[in-house]
């Protein structure tokens, strides 16, 4: 397959939250990225919930009618639900068919009654876990794409975070191996998105859904994740930042494959896959603080077309549900942003998104819309291999966060840095070579298979 | 200041929406003239109004007959109307009010006071201040023809058990607004068992969550005023605890 | 006394967030009003974590210490941290010491460590219910004002919600009875906060603390509560609007006596008393959906000078406890606004917070700044007295709804609204008459004493 | 696109104003050059160079030597400029990579496995795949002397229990980073308890809370790997899980 060799956006000043050059319309008539940003909430279930399919479906009943309600009750004219899978639900097929057909009855009672337009994304669990099972090929894999299937036939946006390559990721990252990390992510992950992928997009044409996208979470998440805030000391902010750079190579296939976007909302690589492939994207940032911290929640939303949660689990608090309360919290968040772009001062207001967190991390810095763009030229320049472009985006990543004055390191960080970046410029011209090397200096982790990956 | 063009996506008034999807008017509930005009002031939660009608009516009417035939009925209306979502909670509460001035006309008319259905107590829960809901409650099962023993707010958890034990009341309310007082209704539900009042104890307030209510034996988790009195009638007409909860959560 | 009778900002257009004409300073050195918004933090405790000191300490001990490591884990430069009393705190002035002096310690070390600016604010909770107490001669009055006089020797900053007139206002308010509420709100609540207010500021003065604010939550956030969303039927969302504007009556005695502000966050009435005063004001909104839902959840933050969430109660979620997980939210939404200061487009982002709920709503209309200084103008014109002032507002309030086409009305508010303008139209001209008047209609109103409120 | 003027009062970046608060430099092990040069290649935490600091050292010194006086306080090095804060997670895993590559050399050379402190089992809990927590725990505790014992991830809680019933370990831990998963802990310490097993069991991981884990027998909670050697420690020289648990929590 022919890798991605041009940009969609000209540059990065014409990207613009809630605009999306291949805007995407779902069944029920929600257009997404078409001039408005939408609220995505993703509520999760209490333990001892998935106890019986009955529980649960109590479960995702109250969750989705909660929000549902809570946009009606505040004048949220859209929203897209989205629920991420737990085991169960993907584990048995039957559970996940059953939980989204009734998140579309709700749904459509919604808009019925009210008029509210709305989305339901189903989001299945990857359980193929590369250590554990031959990931193309297991009981767990068709489990997957039986789960798929099931929920196809309700859901409007169908989506998973893959994870290929995870075994050799949580090997390295540990040890700081970034060239593991290059490996695991531009070609390992790779390859196996390019593998799933056509299968998701063919079920999904069949069932009249649509093929969302998605997410290099299991890595670039979990890099950025461990590297913490200001006080972290278990990884390094700038090995997080290449990481993010490097799931470029990684989430960019699902496209490359048919998938349409709107892409996953913790793929904190989306500005840039937006950049190179103008869908829409489902981001996060500080309304997803109840799933996790991070030092870019501003700057997350200056090119969103969804703006998500992340996940939160369904507990009372003092204003309702959680599901409620940061459907509330994400509805005005939007309604912001949507007046900003009504009054013409989407500019000023993406700026000031911008600015907020363009210095506060190196994450910030790299997913700055100016610099994810810079970022994706360097991939779709570099299109001859999955390896080729994944190494260019981490080269250019480096590059740019040592270029920019105002960008302050730490030393060790900056000791970090360079580090990286001589190893990564040792590394073999061609695709094959780099191969080579990896499967051999990993052919001793744990669970590492490499026919799993076509290899 | 700038302004957006009318009509732009960033929110919906919902309320325009739904707005007289369903509207109706009170239905006649008499065909005599002085029995409506009760009726009719009690619709629109006019108390003098009543009381003049009521005056009126008891010319040529028995104190029994305008309470059965125009002031219950009226109040009916009124509750019809509130379930359909045509009256808010103030139009019900001035017609509960204008209906108890009623009744207590009649009542001196007829020297005696009339029959309740029977006795509710309610308070709101110790440490807890917050009693609008209670407020709300007790105008709602006094206009449902229930004798309301109303506690008030912060009430000792001994207190409640007494007043139980005094007047056997087919039902127990509690409201509480605050996760940190809430705790006292497990504790009375107990002392009743102990007590061997198996009355049903209806929990409402903000704080309140049905997984919470419905963890301790009598709880039966109320979300909504307006369901105190359909839920005093279900006691009346002899359903536990039990049934209560069966019916009314989960 | 004599009433305010000028405005501090000659035109709303001066107003803006992060700047108030008279800033404050806190002994910990922070500014408040000084030209950036700082996120306010309210944790609250766990149900059984207020059985012993110990237990109660240990609560805020955490929920506190999470907020401060969060702040230096995202990079927020400064906070507020309030304490909102619970009963045991106030009724046992102890209790509230000890815990105000451990959240001061805990300042210092984060202070100390990473340079952290903060501040405590403690709101002793008013335990003299109307219908209950005498409020002015009582066992919990005194109560409450050893718990101001405990908290003040470590308090930055101290506050109330005061609950005068609240017998009369809950009374009316399930009534629809404007006339009751204006008595409760503007005659009975500012009497009772000109008797409470100087001997607070009295004893901040003593230890060297600041008298922040108090706030009409307990009668016009009730409105606000009850009227709910839209599918609300408790109450008409014209009767909340037009409480809200007599709110003011009542919370600017506070300031009258000595108050300087940071007004309290829950006083949706602080634009207006910020119009007035020129003080510093906290407010809240979207991020307070924690704590209740709203329909203003942008445009409070306009013009406010300290940003809250109300109240969360302390509990895990996926990305920590609701504690850190909320001052992140904050934090980032006070971060936004003051790059949008830094940026200069402040009066851009301002327009994009007040056309968000411009029309959503009664409540955002007469809270955007224009409204908020009109209503203020029309209290400090007619400061003859403060049954005067009050009923101006509220008729300001009424008049300013049904001057603008682009706000639109279901046919019930529309009857509402011109049947409390009718009302209030037909009120006295002088204080006396209209005390007299409802001494004599509410006489029977359980519990209530006017000799309480010098009656 | 606009940019803020520096400085200005968006953020604040403490990790450069703490940095170098606490600068130090690994210390001297050593005054045998052969023995200092092993114990540098752990600090580095060069695995290749390790091996040959080894090898070179095994011509002059005994294996075990070696061991106790260059590799096991080299390592104790490295534990502690973590506890400075002046070492991240990946030095350390690389010196415990490196040190566990000398360990095996040496172990060749006696012909025989050194005596390790004592077994600890770890697994991630039944329906959780997230392991990574519990990768760095082994790390850490290897690192630490001990015989580590790892069931892997998503392990069903028969397996666990029969494991700990088969080793006999000091300790036993499990990572849960999911709510829906973390319901498998009080179920194990139940059936070890059965067994009568009184194991301590060391549970951490993002979904656990302190309350959690110290809500069922046997149970203590951590917090970060980084405690996990020092726990083991602790069990090791005979606290039993009440006294781990008073020490390590609340
Ligand atoms: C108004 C209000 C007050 C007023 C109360 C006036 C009064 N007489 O009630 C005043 C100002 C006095 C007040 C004081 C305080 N308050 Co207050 N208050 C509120 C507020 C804003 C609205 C509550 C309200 O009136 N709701 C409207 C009524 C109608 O709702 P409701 O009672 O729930 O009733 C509805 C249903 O629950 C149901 N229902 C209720 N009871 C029953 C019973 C039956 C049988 C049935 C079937 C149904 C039912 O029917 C009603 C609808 O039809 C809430 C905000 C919130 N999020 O709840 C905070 C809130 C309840 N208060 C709070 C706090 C902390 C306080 C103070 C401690 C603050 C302080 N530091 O001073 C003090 C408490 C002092 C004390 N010891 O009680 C917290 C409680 C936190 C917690 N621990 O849970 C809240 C949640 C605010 C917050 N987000 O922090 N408060
Ligand atoms: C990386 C990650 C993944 C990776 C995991 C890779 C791996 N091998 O671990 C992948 C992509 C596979 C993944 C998958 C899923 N994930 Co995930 N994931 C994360 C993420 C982003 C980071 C977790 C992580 O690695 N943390 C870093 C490690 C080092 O932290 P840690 O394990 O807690 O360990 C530290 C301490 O806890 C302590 N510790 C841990 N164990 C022990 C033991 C002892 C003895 C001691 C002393 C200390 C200790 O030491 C460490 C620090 O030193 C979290 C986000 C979050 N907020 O946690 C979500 C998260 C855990 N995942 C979540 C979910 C829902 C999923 C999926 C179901 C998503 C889906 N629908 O596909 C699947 C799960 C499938 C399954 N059955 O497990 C949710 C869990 C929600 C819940 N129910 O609680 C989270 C919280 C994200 C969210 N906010 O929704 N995920």
């Amino acid at each position: 397959m022919k890798l991605t060799d041009s940009m969609a956006y000209s540059n990065p000043q014409e990207m613009m939250f809630g605009f999306a050059q291949k805007p995407v319309t779902t069944r029920r008539g929600l257009v997404i990225g078409g001039g408005s940003v939408i609220a995505e909430i993703v509520p999760h279930p209490r333990p001892g919930s998935e106890k019986t399919l009955h529980t649960l479906l109590r479960e995702f009943e109250r969750a989705n009618g909660d929000a549902l309600e809570r946009c009606v009750d505040i004048g949220t004219p859209n929203l897209v639900l989205e629920n991420e899978h737990v085991f169960q639900m993907t584990d048995d097929a039957h559970w996940g068919r059953e939980i989204a057909a009734l998140s579309i009855r709700q749904l459509d009672e919604f808009a019925e009654q009210y008029g509210l337009k709305a989305a339901y994304r189903a989001t299945i669990a990857d359980l193929r876990k590369p250590d554990m099972v031959n990931i193309r090929d297991s009981e767990r894999t068709s489990k997957v794409l039986e789960a798929f299937d099931a929920c196809a036939e309700y859901a409007d946006i169908l989506s998973i975070e893959s994870i290929g390559g995870k075994e050799i990721f949580d090997h390295c990252i540990i040890r700081n191996d970034i060239t593991g990390m290059l490996f695991a992510q531009g070609v390992l992950g790779s390859r196996d998105m390019a593998w799933l992928w056509p299968q998701i997009v063919e079920i999904a044409d069949k069932h009249g859904s649509i093929a969302g996208g998605d997410t290099d979470c299991s890595q670039a998440n979990t890099a950025m994740f461990m590297a913490g805030g200001f006080t972290g000391k278990a990884l390094s902010h700038s090995l997080a930042a290449l990481s993010r750079a490097m799931a470029v190579g990684n989430s960019l296939v699902a496209y490359e494959c048919g998938a349409s976007g709107p892409g996953k909302d913790c793929a904190y690589e989306n500005p840039i896959i937006k950049a190179i492939t103008g869908l829409p994207m489902s981001m996060e940032g500080k309304s997803c603080a109840c799933a996790h911290s991070s030092l870019c929640g501003n700057v997350m939303a200056a090119v969103c077309d969804l703006w998500s949660n992340e996940a939160v689990e369904y507990h009372r608090m003092f204003g309702g549900s959680t599901s409620a309360v940061f459907s509330e919290i994400l509805s005005y968040d939007v309604a912001s942003m949507n007046t900003a772009i009504q009054l013409g001062y989407q500019r000023e207001y993406q700026a000031c998104m911008v600015a907020s967190d363009r210095y506060r991390s190196l994450q910030g810095f790299i997913l700055s819309p100016d610099n994810a763009w810079a970022i994706g030229k360097a991939v779709v320049d570099n299109n001859q291999s999955y390896y080729a472009r994944t190494l260019a985006a981490a080269l250019t990543c480096g590059e740019l966060m040592l270029a920019d004055p105002q960008l302050y390191f730490t030393s060790y960080e900056k000791e970090s840095l360079a580090g990286y970046m001589t190893e990564l410029e040792k590394l073999p011209q061609e695709e094959e070579d780099f191969i080579d090397l990896c499967l051999h200096k990993y052919a001793q982790v744990k669970g590492f298979l490499p026919q799993a990956y076509g290899l | 200041m700038k302004k957006p063009p009318h009509n732009s996506p960033i929110f919906t008034r919902y309320d325009l929406n739904v707005e007289d999807r369903h509207h109706q008017g009170a239905r006649k509930v008499s065909s005599d003239l002085l029995l409506q005009r009760v009726a009719d002031s009690l619709v629109t939660g006019d108390e003098d109004e009543t009381c003049m009608a009521v005056s009126q009516a008891l010319n040529a009417h028995k104190p029994l007959e305008i309470i059965n035939e125009s002031l219950i009925p009226g109040m009916q209306e009124v509750g019809r109307l509130w379930d359909l979502g045509n009256y808010f909670l103030p139009q019900v509460i001035l017609s509960s009010d204008a209906m108890i001035a009623g009744i207590t006309l009649c009542e001196e008319e007829m020297g005696h006071s009339m029959e309740r259905k029977a006795k509710v107590v309610t308070h709101t829960a110790e440490g807890d201040i917050h009693d609008i809901g209670m407020q709300i409650v007790n105008a709602l099962l006094r206009a449902g023809g229930f004798d309301v023993i109303s506690l008030g707010a912060d009430v000792p958890i001994e207190e409640v058990v007494d007043a139980c034990r005094i007047h056997r009341p087919v039902m127990l309310t509690g409201t509480a607004l605050m996760t940190t007082t809430m705790t006292a209704f497990p504790r009375i539900a107990m002392r009743l068992k102990e007590s061997g009042l198996d009355i049903p104890f209806v929990c409402g307030g903000g704080a309140l969550s049905e997984e919470f209510v419905t963890s301790f034996e009598l709880g039966i988790w109320g979300s909504d005023a307006a369901q105190a009195a359909s839920m005093a009638e279900d006691a009346l007409s002899g359903l536990d605890w039990r049934q209560l909860r069966a019916k009314w959560n989960g």
